[in-house]
C-alpha cells in the first residue's frame, strides 16, 4: 500500500502524551492524502488541534459543533459535488460521544442518503474531553465518573452500542471496525472507504491513556490486547458481506486486558468471568 | 372591494378555487387577495378559504368577517357550520346542491348541482370550478373567460379542459337562471 | 485583532507550540540497532520520527510508545 | 416585468431560484413547507442548479448549510417555529463562523401548547443569535428581501447570516400580485458570492470553526458587534441599488402618513398593512395618526426609528412576540434605544387574527400612556 511519508495531522498539538486519537488521524490522512477535506464533531481532537490562531490541520478543516458533524460533512459533500470537485475525498472524526450518542441522528441521515464521505469514530469508551464520562460506548463493567463503581455498583451495567451494526443496518456500502494498533488493518479499510462510492463507516477502537488508566506507553498495546483477547473484534462489511479481517493465533484471556486498566480495577473475579463469557459467546460464533 | 369567503370540506378545492378566483380576477386587471383559513384539518373537515378583489391594491390582512358572496361547496356543511354569517346585506350565496335550501335572513341563493355536473363532466364529484364558473355566472365579479384561463393553467391537459367545460356549463346555467 | 469567524488560514501551524518541553522521559534511538520497521513512525502521537528515524526533540512528549512497541529495544527512555 | 398571483412561500422560492444557491439542505415544516416543496421541484425540472439535501431535521439543515457555506458557495434554507428552535445552536454558530447563509422563517408561534400559527415569538427569539433580521410585509417584500439579504450578508464588509422572516399563513399561505424580476437585473445586482475567509478548498488549507481561548473568544463576538455596525451602511446602499435596478424602495423603517402625525404605532410584518387601512381610514376621520413599520430589526435602526418617531407625542408599539416579566420586545428595544416613551400592546399570538378594531383599540390605548404591557383581543372571560 502506498503511504505518503507526509504528514497531514502537525505535531504541536495538545494531545495528552500517548493519545490514540492522534495516532488515528494521522494514519487516516497519509492513506486519503491531501485532497480531503476534513470535518470534526466538537471533541478532544477538535480542541487539542485548532487552539487559535494554530491548527494542526494540513488539510482544510471544519468544525461545528458536538452533534452535527455528519450532516455539516453532507454539506460539505454536497457543495464539492455542485461544483464538480468529486475528486476531493470528505472524511468525518466524531468521538465515540459525538458518534453514537449525541451524533446518531445526523449520522443516520447523512449514510441513509448516500452521502459519498467517510466517516471515522474514534472511539475511546467514553467522554474523554469533558472527564471520562460514560457514553453509549462505553463497555459493560468500566468504571466512568458518571457510572463510578461503588458499594451498590460495578461500574457500566450496560453491554456496549453495537455502532457498526447499526451503521450496517443501514445499508451503506462499507463498514469496518478498526483499532490503532493495527495500522495496515486500518489502513487498507480507510483506503477502500475512500474508493468506494457513497457512504462509508470506519469504527476505529483507540486507547486513551487518561481515561483507561494506564502507562501512555502502552496505548497500542492495550489497543492490542483488546483485539487479542476478542474484547475487539476486526471486522469489514462489503457490500453486506460480513468477514472478520483478523484473527488471534490463540486468543488471550480477557482478564488480562482488563487488568491493565484502572478502570476496569475493581471488578471481582466473578464480573471478569462474566465478561469472558460474553466475549467467548460472540469469539466462538465468529470462530475467533 | 368585494369579500368572498368559501366553505367546503378539505380535500375539495375550497382553497384552490379561492386562489384560481383571485388569478382570475387579477387577469381581468383588478388586484387581488387569496387565503386559507388553515387549519390542521384532515380531508372531510370543514374548512373555509377567502377572495378579496378591489380595483385598488389590497393591504388588509385579516380574515373576511362580512363577505359579499359566500360560495359552498358542500350542503352538508348547513348542518356544522353558520355559512350565513356576517353576509353583507343583499350577500349572494352560491351552494352546490340539489335538495331544497332555505332562503336566511334576506340572502339571495342561487343553488348549483354542481356534484350533478362534476359526475356527468368529470367522472368524479370535484365542485370547486365548476362553483366558479356558477360565481361567475351569478356575480358578474369575475369574467368566465378569466376564470377558464386560470383553470387551464392550474390542470394542465385533459383534466383542464373538462374542468374548464364544466365550469362554463354552471356558468351558462347561472346566466340563464337571471 | 482575530480572523474573521476564528479561521486559521496558516496549516499546520501548532508547530509553533514546542510540545517537547512536556517530557520527563526521553527516547533514544540507537540507529545500529534499528531495523527500520516503522513501528516508532506509525505509532508516534507527534508524528515526529521522520522517515530516517530522526526523532523531533521539539514535539516528543516523552510518551514512551515507540519505545515499547520496538521489536527490537532499540530505543531507550532516558531521564531528561 | 412579470407579475404573477402567487404566495409569499413561492415568492421566496422565485427569489432562491433567482440567486441560484449550490446547495439546499431543507426540512418540512408548517406553514414553511411549501418552499421546500417549491424548489424541490425547481430542482427537479431543472430550474435551479444546485444540491437539493434531504436532510432528516432542521438542525442538520442548518448544519449541512453552513457546511456548504464553507467551502465557498451560496446556500438557502427555511424553517419555522420548533424548527428554529431546533437550530438555535447552528444558528450562533452559522453567526461566528461568518457565514453568509439566507434563511426563510416563516414565522410561527412556539410550543406549548402547540400551535402551527403565527406569531414572531420564533424569529425574535433568535435575535441576539448575530443574524441579520429583517421582517417582510407582504409577498413582494419576502421576494426582494431575499435578494437584499445575500447582497449584505455576502459583502466582505459584512459576513453575517440573514433571516427573512414573513408571518405563517398571512403571508405564507395568501396569494396576491408579485412582481418577479428578471434574471439579468438580479445579476446585476447581485454579484456571485466569492468567499476569501471560510473557503474549504485542498489548494489552500484553512481551518474553520477553531476553539478560542479567553485570549480571542471577546475580540471575535466584538468583531460581529463591528460587522453589525458596519451592516447598517451596507444596507443603505444595498436599497438604493435595489431601487435604481427594480424601481422598488425600501428602508430600515417605513413611515406611513407619520411625518406630522400626533400619534404613531409601531409594528413589524404583515400587521402594517392591515394598520395602514386603519391609518387612512382615522386620517379620513381628521386624527393625525401615522404608522412606522420596522422592516430591519437586525442590525436595529436606533437613529431612523428615533426620527421617525420622535416627533409624534404618543406612541404605541406593537408585538407579536413576549418576554414574559418584560414585555414586547419591539417595545422594549424602542423604548430602551431612543429613550422615548411607548406603550406596548401584545397581539396575535399563535395566529389570533387582528381586525382593524383591535388596531383602533391600540390606538385609543395608546392616547393614554402606561408603562404596562397590555395584551389586546385576549378572549373576554381572560380578561
Amino acid at each position: 500500500m502506498e503511504i505518503s511519508d507526509k504528514e497531514f495531522l502537525a505535531p504541536g498539538h495538545r494531545a495528552c502524551a500517548g493519545c490514540g486519537a492522534t495516532i488515528g488521524v494521522r494514519l487516516a490522512l497519509k492513506v486519503l492524502g491531501e485532497n480531503t477535506v476534513a470535518v470534526s464533531a466538537t471533541g478532544c481532537l477538535e480542541v487539542i488541534t485548532t487552539p487559535y490562531p494554530e491548527t494542526s490541520w494540513e488539510i482544510p478543516w471544519m468544525h461545528v459543533a458536538f452533534e452535527n458533524a455528519a450532516a455539516v460533512a453532507s454539506g460539505v459533500e454536497a457543495a464539492l459535488k455542485s461544483q464538480g470537485k468529486t475528486d476531493t475525498t470528505v472524511v468525518v472524526f466524531g468521538g465515540d460521544g459525538g458518534t453514537a450518542d449525541i451524533g446518531l441522528q445526523a449520522l443516520s441521515g447523512a449514510m441513509e442518503r448516500g452521502h459519498n464521505l467517510i466517516y471515522i469514530c474514534y472511539d475511546n469508551e467514553a467522554y474523554m474531553n469533558t472527564g471520562i464520562q460514560r457514553s453509549g460506548a462505553t463497555p459493560y463493567g468500566a468504571s466512568t465518573t458518571t457510572s463510578p463503581h461503588g458499594k451498590e455498583s460495578f461500574g457500566e451495567d450496560k453491554p456496549k452500542k453495537n455502532m457498526p451494526m447499526i451503521m450496517a443496518a443501514h445499508g451503506v456500502p462499507y463498514v469496518a471496525t478498526a483499532s490503532i494498533s493495527y495500522p495496515e488493518d486500518f489502513m487498507k479499510k480507510v483506503k477502500k472507504a475512500a474508493e468506494i462510492e457513497g457512504p462509508a463507516y470506519i469504527h476505529l477502537q483507540q486507547p486513551c491513556t487518561t481515561g483507561w488508566g494506564y502507562n501512555p506507553a502502552k496505548t497500542i498495546e492495550l489497543g492490542r490486547l483488546a483485539v487479542e483477547t476478542g474484547s475487539w473484534i476486526l471486522y469489514e462489511i462489503e457490500e453486506g458481506e460480513f468477514k472478520v479481517t483478523y484473527r488471534p493465533l490463540q486468543r488471550k484471556m480477557v482478564k488480562e486486558y482488563l487488568d491493565a486498566q484502572k478502570r476496569f480495577k475493581h471488578l471481582t473475579d466473578l464480573e471478569k468471568e462474566r465478561i469472558q463469557s460474553h466475549v467467548d459467546a460472540i469469539c466462538i460464533e465468529l470462530k475467533i | 372591494m368585494i369579500e368572498v369567503r368559501f366553505h367546503g370540506r378539505g380535500g375539495q378545492g375550497a382553497v384552490t378555487a379561492a386562489e384560481i378566483l383571485a388569478k382570475a380576477a387579477f387577469e381581468d386587471g383588478k388586484y387581488c387577495q387569496a387565503f386559507p383559513f388553515f387549519g390542521v384539518e384532515r380531508r372531510g373537515a370543514p374548512v373555509m378559504a377567502f377572495t378579496r378583489i378591489d380595483d385598488q391594491p389590497i393591504r388588509r390582512r385579516y380574515q373576511v368577517y362580512n363577505p359579499d358572496y359566500v360560495v359552498v361547496l358542500d350542503d352538508g356543511l348547513l348542518e356544522v357550520v353558520d355559512v350565513f354569517s356576517g353576509l353583507k346585506d343583499g350577500g349572494k350565496i352560491i351552494i352546490n346542491t340539489n335538495n331544497g335550501v332555505e332562503t336566511i335572513n334576506g340572502a339571495e341563493i342561487h343553488k348549483v348541482d354542481a356534484t350533478g355536473i362534476a359526475l356527468d363532466i368529470l367522472g368524479v364529484p370535484i365542485v370547486n370550478t365548476i362553483l366558479l364558473g356558477a360565481f361567475a355566472g351569478v356575480t358578474g365579479a369575475v369574467s368566465i373567460e378569466s376564470i377558464i384561463k386560470i383553470i387551464k393553467e392550474t390542470f394542465s391537459g385533459e383534466i383542464g379542459e373538462k374542468n374548464a367545460k364544466a365550469a362554463k356549463l354552471a356558468y351558462d346555467a347561472a346566466k340563464e337562471g337571471h | 485583532m482575530v480572523s474573521i469567524g476564528a479561521a486559521v488560514k496558516e496549516p499546520g501551524s501548532t508547530r509553533q507550540n514546542k510540545t517537547g518541553s512536556w517530557r520527563t522521559f526521553k527516547p533514544i534511538l540507537d540507529k545500529d540497532k534499528c531495523i527500520k520497521c516503522v513501528n516508532c513512525i506509525m505509532f508516534c502521537p507527534e508524528g515526529c520520527v521522520n522517515k530516517d528515524y530522526d526523532i523531533d526533540y521539539d514535539f516528543c512528549k516523552g510518551c514512551g510508545i515507540c519505545a515499547e512497541e520496538c521489536p527490537v529495544k532499540a530505543i531507550k527512555m532516558e531521564r531528561e | 416585468m412579470v407579475i404573477k398571483v402567487m404566495s409569499a412561500n413561492q415568492a421566496i422560492a422565485e427569489a432562491v431560484k433567482l440567486a441560484n444557491p449550490k446547495v439546499i439542505p431543507v426540512y418540512p415544516i408548517t406553514p414553511q413547507t411549501t418552499i421546500s416543496e417549491y424548489l424541490a421541484k425547481y430542482v427537479a425540472d431543472g430550474e435551479i442548479d444546485a444540491e437539493y439535501i434531504r436532510v432528516e431535521s432542521e438542525h442538520s439543515a442548518i448544519s449541512a448549510s453552513l457546511g456548504a457555506s464553507g467551502t465557498g458557495v451560496r446556500v438557502f434554507t427555511a424553517t419555522s417555529s420548533q424548527g428554529l428552535a431546533l437550530m438555535h445552536e447552528i444558528i450562533f454558530a452559522a453567526a461566528g463562523l461568518r457565514l453568509p447563509v439566507v434563511m426563510a422563517d416563516a414565522n410561527r408561534a412556539l410550543s406549548a401548547p402547540l400551535s402551527i400559527w403565527n406569531d414572531q415569538q420564533d424569529s425574535i427569539s433568535e435575535r441576539d443569535s448575530g443574524w441579520m433580521q429583517i421582517y417582510a410585509e407582504n409577498g413582494q417584500e419576502a421576494l426582494d428581501s431575499i435578494l437584499l439579504a445575500y447582497r449584505i450578508s455576502e459583502d466582505k464588509n459584512v459576513l453575517l447570516p440573514s433571516m427573512v422572516c414573513i408571518d405563517g399563513f398571512i403571508l405564507t399561505h395568501t396569494v396576491d400580485p408579485v412582481d418577479v424580476p428578471e434574471k439579468e437585473k438580479v445579476e446585476k445586482f447581485l454579484p456571485p458570492y466569492k468567499p476569501d475567509h471560510a473557503y474549504l478548498d485542498p489548494k489552500r488549507p484553512m481551518s474553520i470553526g477553531t476553539f478560542t481561548d479567553p485570549g480571542y473568544y471577546m475580540d471575535a463576538r466584538h468583531d460581529m458587534e463591528l460587522a453589525m455596525e458596519r451592516a447598517q451602511k451596507i444596507i443603505a446602499k444595498a436599497h438604493t441599488e435595489f431601487s435604481e435596478i427594480f424601481g422598488r424602495d425600501y428602508d430600515f423603517v417605513e413611515k406611513y402618513r407619520s411625518e406630522d402625525a400626533d400619534l404613531i404605532i409601531v409594528a413589524m410584518g404583515s400587521i402594517c398593512s392591515t394598520i395602514k387601512d386603519v391609518v387612512d381610514e382615522l386620517r379620513d376621520a381628521g386624527e393625525k395618526i401615522g404608522l412606522v413599520r420596522v422592516r430591519v430589526f437586525r442590525p436595529f435602526p436606533t437613529n431612523q426609528i428615533y426620527e421617525a418617531i420622535k416627533g409624534a407625542s404618543k406612541i404605541g408599539v406593537i408585538d407579536k412576540n413576549v418576554s414574559f416579566s418584560v414585555g414586547g420586545v419591539l417595545t422594549t428595544e424602542i423604548r430602551s434605544k431612543t429613550g422615548l416613551d411607548a406603550s406596548g400592546f401584545i397581539v396575535g399570538l399563535g395566529g389570533r387574527d387582528i381586525k382593524p378594531s383591535d388596531i383602533k383599540e391600540i390606538i385609543e390605548k395608546t392616547k393614554n400612556p402606561t408603562k404596562h404591557t397590555q395584551w389586546i383581543g385576549l378572549n373576554k372571560e381572560e380578561l
